[in-house]
């Protein structure tokens, strides 16, 4: 099965991103097809490499960044929702006249096409959120 | 590829959370990819219908006009659940009216408001293919 | 010492508001701001809530939510953000029902 | 075509539980993750929402809360990530009531 | 400055937000400043305090052994809401057993938990000066 | 009276931070001196330089940043929440080994005792949160 991965909330503050991370991992080890992974809302924030988690704790953006490498995967942050929050890329701060970047390493900056995309061409859309 | 029918389920409150706003924010993009689109409110989903709000006093942009827009998106299937409704103390008068001009009918206008029990709306879902939740 | 007791959220969707109420003793305040202004709509299963509790709400929520004052249950005193400030500096202090 | 109903909010806190399992429909399944598998807890008064519904729940997320297996209602399937992949395969569709 | 009156008060679950282990981060540090402390856990806060809490398989940090740390902080008062417990099915007997030291009883080792009914915890909560809210 | 402000969610997503802002304003005007603003958890997000909203929406990090500059104002971030969710200043980067810092002007970064001092020194705590 093919499937498309929606993420609405932001690293540790809420479960979302750690049960997508999980669901996601375990939907590659049974040989599913992750067309993608969608950041919106608050979830743009799971792309920032600014994190710096407690030395006992998970890392979840190294995480996905190490997910993503791993399989190919394609992560993709909602450019409206990004702005919003302050997620920048080479190309948003270019734009934007932003004198610095936070993306971390995998993800990528897009429109919101990009999920109604993921609805047409996955057979199941699975949302994670608050 | 075929057509899916997709359906945006809009449960939360405006303002209190963007969640309303940028859920409009896909169906507004969503519209240029020619799925058949749905929009369910249940719940707090049906206070983004409002008549009247004004968010001067709490600057915040006041997105509520934008759904008058989407007939004109061709978004015209849009379910209320009566429960909904009814337990909050509204009915179809406190909402906005939305409606569409149907081409093949000499552009009638029509309304796009169908007022639904949750059994029906239960049924509508089955129906669909893709549920976007926010 | 009084507590000006505020609530954010819906009382459709979470237990805020009815706890909140429950916490009221005399003396203290309620304060409906954000999506706790629902509460106050004339006919919805959750005005009995505060019904008679000498409620207070936000009127920039209640108008950005578009609830006029006909809509609204009797005895709801509207306040201003000015008005919030003067409520915090009349109870002692202010427990936040998040 | 069948629905995979998600919920993964506190019965106790919000509506999502309730809601969901009145939109479910012969053939749908329930899936409890994250803190929406407290509904499970026997004598809890949100047991009573998902007796009798064939619902799922999230193995690590129980675990992580502490709920042992004697403390849940009967009927109730356990699962881990790769069997809530199995459940969204099964089902034609997923709804998050989020 | 007089000792102050803190209540810290807990009404979510742990692990599905993160307001439960920050919050509890607040009471460590906090315990440095020598106020008057106390703890509320009420409606879904008394899961924090759940017994056999195992995070292995979410891979989250396990923070419920940190609660038994807090007699050594000096955080004695720990006030559970009765009808909470009872809601969810639970008794004192599926949460810890919290217990602190009492120097001036010869180290005598005493509950720290203290069972109350919601009129009872509306009344400890009259008596505090600043209320914690996460 | 003398106010300590406590934000827990951050820009947009929730309404917090809009409401903490507007009491803050409002308390000043009443000639009110606000001790402090703590933001906490997600509430550290309000303290990035990298957001674009949209033109015709409130610029909500902006508008703390001009608040303080107008009233000397003590925004401060969490260390901690800081960490978890990437919000980073020169200290900060160095420390951690980050190659970039996003706070914005007027915000500075410390310890959770800065909560417990509000609480201390403030007259009212006022917490906004989800």
């Amino acid at each position: 099965m093919k499937l498309t991965i929606q993420v609405n909330e932001g690293p540790y503050q809420h479960q979302a991103s750690d049960s997508a991370y999980h669901f996601t991992k375990a939907a590659l080890e049974k040989g599913h097809e992750v067309f993608r992974v969608f950041f919106y809302h608050d979830g743009v924030n799971n792309g920032t490499r600014l994190t710096t988690p407690p030395q006992d704790d998970r890392n979840i953006v190294a995480r996905w960044s190490e997910l993503a490498e791993q399989h190919d995967l394609d992560l993709v942050i909602c450019v409206a929702a990004a702005q919003r929050r302050g997620i920048v890329d080479d190309g948003e701060a270019e734009r934007n006249g932003k004198d610095a970047t936070n993306i971390a390493p995998g993800f990528r900056i897009s429109g919101l096409g990009q999920l109604i995309e993921g609805g047409i061409q996955s057979d199941r859309l699975v949302v994670f959120g608050d | 590829m075929a057509t899916k029918k997709f359906m945006y389920v809009n449960r939360r409150a405006p303002y209190g959370t963007i969640y309303a706003w940028e859920a409009l924010e896909v169906v507004l993009i969503g519209a240029a990819f020619e799925q058949d689109v749905s929009l369910a409110f249940v719940d707090d989903g049906v206070f983004q219908l409002m008549k009247g709000q004004d968010t001067s006093g709490i600057d915040m942009k006041n997105f509520s006009p934008t759904y008058s827009a989407l007939g004109d998106y061709e978004v015209t299937k849009i379910y209320v659940e009566k429960e909904s409704l009814e337990e909050r103390g509204l009915t179809l008068d406190d909402l906005q009216h939305l409606v569409w001009e149907d081409e093949d009918d000499d552009w009638a206008e029509k309304d796009s408001i169908r007022l639904v029990s949750r059994a029906e709306l239960a049924e509508v879902f089955a129906g669909q293919d893709v549920m976007f939740n926010f | 010492m009084s507590i000006l007791h505020i609530v954010n959220k819906s009382p459709y969707e979470r237990n805020s508001v009815e706890r909140a109420v429950e916490y009221l003793r005399d003396g203290d305040r309620l304060l409906l701001i954000e999506d706790a202004v629902y509460a106050v709509i004339r006919g919805g299963k959750a005005a009995s809530l505060i019904d008679g509790r000498n409620a207070a709400v936000l009127g920039p929520d209640l108008a950005a939510r578009g609830i006029a004052e006909e809509k609204m249950i009797d005895g709801i005193e509207v306040v201003d953000y000015a008005g919030f400030v003067d409520l915090v500096e009349a109870c002692d202090k202010t427990q936040s029902w998040l």
